[in-house]
């Protein structure tokens, strides 16, 4: 393709192309400091026009890359940038063999992980982000990467999308981490954010799960923590995984394991204060 | 035709070639997009790569043998609704390889099941089908009529709780097209596998694997169609010499002696493979059709265009008569 | 075989591994004892694109739709004209959660498409959006 | 006893894990995991590999357990959720 970008985030490698040069030149910026991958990648991605006369009237971007969703929209190419991130997430969601991948949020202290998963919205992935720039290692906000053999994390510390408000939580930290503002996107106002340094140079460390937390947020409700056992826990993460199935036997001894050693428990809170003021009591009683 | 696909066709038939490789990336993505990446995998195991690419070829090679476990089970399942009609029920294309144990079915993706039974019994095939789970997957009554009178299958069907298609043939090729197999000696020729379940014959194997690649559809996925027949023709004239003249009568048997002896053509020259002396032939379309194979580029993208939308417009006329091929894109203009 | 055929330690009381004289119930008729793990693909859907559904799928494209959802020709009595646009999976979540009609719909029809889209089956156009809309989660 | 004989592969268990009085089982032959509660693990444990119908089904329970008063369609409708979920057959 016409332009060229290769990036590699933990342990994987992408080449994204694409009809412009705009949507790049978001991602060199947002991206800058990683490591370019010198081998091989694990997956391309196609950031290109829907339509071949979608090139210069009104362009419109498809997300298409090895592997592709049937019924994915097209996006405007002022969100170019967002076709591209979608466009990995795809790839990892739908390609990814090497890892039991979980839909969670992840971060490190001392030597261990937590992982934050639940369903969209119930701000994993501001929580990551956050804990990430408060004396935790950020490892990753939307995928986590399970080791099939030796059951460790591998950090995979993509770029954060922050939602609407979420952004303002940020707002201390320096402009150069930040993309562009993308407004009018399917998922409402998106700003994404570089993590930061020691999250970069600390990607290809190995890390074992110590703690999973399922958190819900209703500003209305009570600050609540409610056990979940380990057969709960293997129900909801088989659903939080996109690539359990595929992954056949490795998989399943993969989640169980997971499962009888590490201590789950749901969470409620109606602030972001109430939330990390949980996150460290259960860290601190793991 | 493009570098990326030439480059895969070369390296499936000399695995050796390895070290020429230089965009790696390039050469996965045209074989994903092939639905090649698992034969490829399986085809460079063992041979020395970077170790960042043989991580890659055991992530595919992991991944085709989930493809084939579930595969065989779906057939299983099949054979489990089917069985107490005591019908004989033929598996085609991967799932039949898979099971056969054969090579073409090391590290191939396999989608639908498809399976072959005599037309006297769709009624009852249909019946058990839709008592066992699987629900009809149309769109509207058109689509529906159009199946039952003119196509060489059921409309699809799909399992309710497994998520997997299954097409019932009861002959290879639609109704409508000029060659008119004779699927009744192919039933009658099968033989059981073991497992409850039979498989074509091998001369009916490579004719059926012919007529779906050259005389049935817009040679979409040609690549792992072809690499099928090469598997297929190596596999079986190696161990029996009188192959080729048993594949010729039976080809010509069925009217689709022209498919097959194409076909044969363009893997002998895409993949190398052994074809009688007399069969080597010049014939001016196969150009296009070697084109129109190697039709995508090293980030999986179709290319040739135009040649593409000929070949489209070919397979509607190869399913139809003119006349019959204007009714039907009027019905679906109206819609 | 490894570990994982032995009795669990910890948690797990009252095991199944049979301790012998244990009272075991079949269960109601109605119970269900077996729940299959299915692929989260929809769940993937929702969480990394933005989807869309098609009414009715493009090969259909012009054909209306009935008040039930099903398909028919063009100007069939009673029977909608398709949206002139795909709904988006956002869209589609509100029509299916009686949420408000989406601009430039008529509300009538919306209980079309929705009856369209709920008629949606693997395989069709729209469906792993529809899918991913469905998610209990 | 008249009625149909089932089936379960002879391994059907082998791949398995139990948590918190749930069997979860990996069926190799199909690539699923099937999450199973009671009686469902212990009617698997007595079809493995041995046919039965449903009053072998009983007595092979039986050595193990003892069998809570149930309706007598009980046991029928759990063979028929296994058998849909394709862990027994009819040989």
């Amino acid at each position: 393709m016409k332009h060229v970008f290769r990036l590699k985030v933990g342990p994987v490698a992408f080449r994204i192309g694409s009809d412009w040069e705009a949507p790049l030149a978001q991602l060199r910026r947002l991206y800058a400091g990683y490591p370019t991958p010198e081998g091989i990648c694990d997956f391309t991605v196609r950031v290109e026009a829907d339509k071949p006369w979608r090139r210069r009237l009104r362009p419109s971007v498809a997300i298409r890359g090895d592997y592709v969703l049937p019924d994915a929209a097209p996006l405007p190419l002022a969100q170019g940038l967002l076709a591209a991130e979608m466009g990995m997430n795809l790839q990892m969601a739908l390609g990814q063999r090497r890892y039991l991948l979980l839909h969670a949020g992840a971060v490190e202290r001392d030597g261990q992980a937590l992982l934050l998963t639940g369903e969209s919205g119930a701000g994993k992935s501001t929580l990551s982000a956050l804990l990430g720039e408060r004396g935790w290692r950020f490892l990753g906000d939307e995928f986590a990467l399970l080791g099939l053999g030796d059951g460790e994390l591998r950090p995979f510390p993509r770029a954060v999308s922050l939602k609407n408000a979420a952004a303002d939580l940020f707002a201390d930290l320096p402009e150069e981490r930040f993309g562009p503002v993308l407004s009018g996107t399917p998922k409402g106002t998106i700003r994404h954010l570089r993590p930061n340094d020691a999250a970069i140079a600390g990607m290809h460390d190995r890390v074992p799960p110590a703690l999973i937390l399922f958190p819900r947020f209703g500003p209305e409700r009570p600050a609540a923590v409610r056990p979940v056992g380990a057969a709960e826990l293997f129900m909801r993460l088989t659903q939080a995984s996109t690539n359990y199935v595929a992954l056949a036997r490795t998989g399943f001894d993969a989640l169980t394991r997971l499962c009888r050693s590490v201590p789950a428990a749901a969470i409620d809170y109606g602030s972001t204060e109430e939330a990390l003021a949980l996150v460290d009591r259960l860290w601190a009683a793991r | 035709m493009t570098a990326a696909a030439r480059e895969l066709t070369g390296l499936l038939t000399d695995p050796a070639r390895a070290g020429e490789v230089a965009d790696w990336t390039a050469l996965v993505s045209a074989a994903r997009a092939e639905s090649l990446a698992g034969t490829l995998a399986w085809r460079l195991a063992g041979v020395p790569l970077p170790r960042e690419v043989e991580r890659l070829m055991e992530d595919a090679r992991r991944a085709s043998e989930t493809v084939r476990v579930e595969a065989l089970w779906e057939a299983e399942m099949a054979r489990r609704a089917l069985a107490p009609l005591g019908v004989p029920v033929v598996l085609l294309k991967g799932t039949a390889y898979a099971a056969a144990g054969l090579p073409a079915a090391e590290g191939r993706s396999i989608g639908d099941l498809d399976i072959l039974v005599p037309a006297r019994s769709l009624p009852e095939v249909e019946r058990a089908l839709l008592a066992a789970g699987w629900e009809w997957v149309k769109e509207d009554a058109y689509d529906d009529l159009y199946y039952r009178r003119w196509m060489h299958e059921l409309p699809p069907l799909i399992h309710r709780a497994r998520d997997r298609m299954i097409d019932v043939h009861h002959t290879i090729l639609p109704l409508t097209a000029r060659p008119k197999p004779d699927a009744e000696a192919m039933i009658a020729d099968s033989a059981a596998l073991g497992n409850g379940l039979r498989a074509l014959a091998p001369a009916d194997m490579v004719v059926h694997a012919s007529a779906h690649l050259i005389a049935d559809g817009d040679l979409a996925g040609g690549l792992r169609n072809l690499w099928d027949i090469d598997r297929l023709l190596r596999h079986f004239a190696g161990a029996d010499a009188g192959f080729w003249a048993e594949l010729q009568a039976r080809a010509g048997h069925h009217r689709l002696w022209r498919a097959v002896h194409r076909a044969a053509r363009l893997a002998n020259d895409l993949y190398a493979t052994p074809i009688p002396e007399s069969w080597r032939i010049w014939d001016s379309a196969d150009p296009l059709f070697r084109a129109r194979m190697l039709a995508r580029d090293g980030w999986g993208r179709q290319t040739a265009r135009g040649l593409r939308f000929g070949f489209y417009v070919r397979s509607h006329l190869l399913r139809m008569p003119p006349l019959m091929l204007a009714r039907h894109l009027l019905a679906k203009a109206r819609r | 075989m490894d570990e994982r055929n032995e009795q669990p330690g910890g948690e797990a009381g009252g095991g199944l591994v049979p301790s012998r004289r244990m009272v075991l119930a079949l269960g109601a008729a109605a119970a269900s004892t077996v729940v299959t793990v299915r692929p989260a693909l929809a769940q993937t859907a929702g969480s990394v694109m933005h989807c869309q559904i098609p009414v009715p799928a493009p090969q259909n494209a012009g054909s209306y739709i009935a008040p039930d959802g099903s398909v028919v020709a063009p100007g069939t009595a009673g029977a909608f004209p398709p949206p002139p646009r795909p709904l988006t999976g956002e869209e589609a979540k509100a029509l299916l959660n009686h949420g408000p009609t989406p601009a430039g719909l008529d509300p009538e029809a919306a209980q079309a498409y929705v009856n369209y889209i709920r008629r949606l089956q693997a395989g069709m156009s729209g469906f792993t959006c529809y899918a991913s809309l469905q998610m209990p989660r | 006893m008249a009625g149909p004989r089932y089936l379960a592969d002879a391994d059907v268990l082998a791949v398995a894990a139990e948590m918190e009085g749930l069997t979860i089982v990996f069926h190799q032959a199909s690539g699923q995991t099937h999450i199973l509660a009671p009686p469902a693990p212990q009617i698997l444990a007595a079809l493995a590999g041995d046919a039965g119908d449903e009053e072998q089904i009983l007595s092979r329970i039986g050595a193990d357990f003892d069998l809570a008063p149930a309706a007598p369609a009980a046991l029928a409708a759990r063979l028929a959720e296994l058998e849909a979920a394709g862990l027994v057959h009819r040989p």
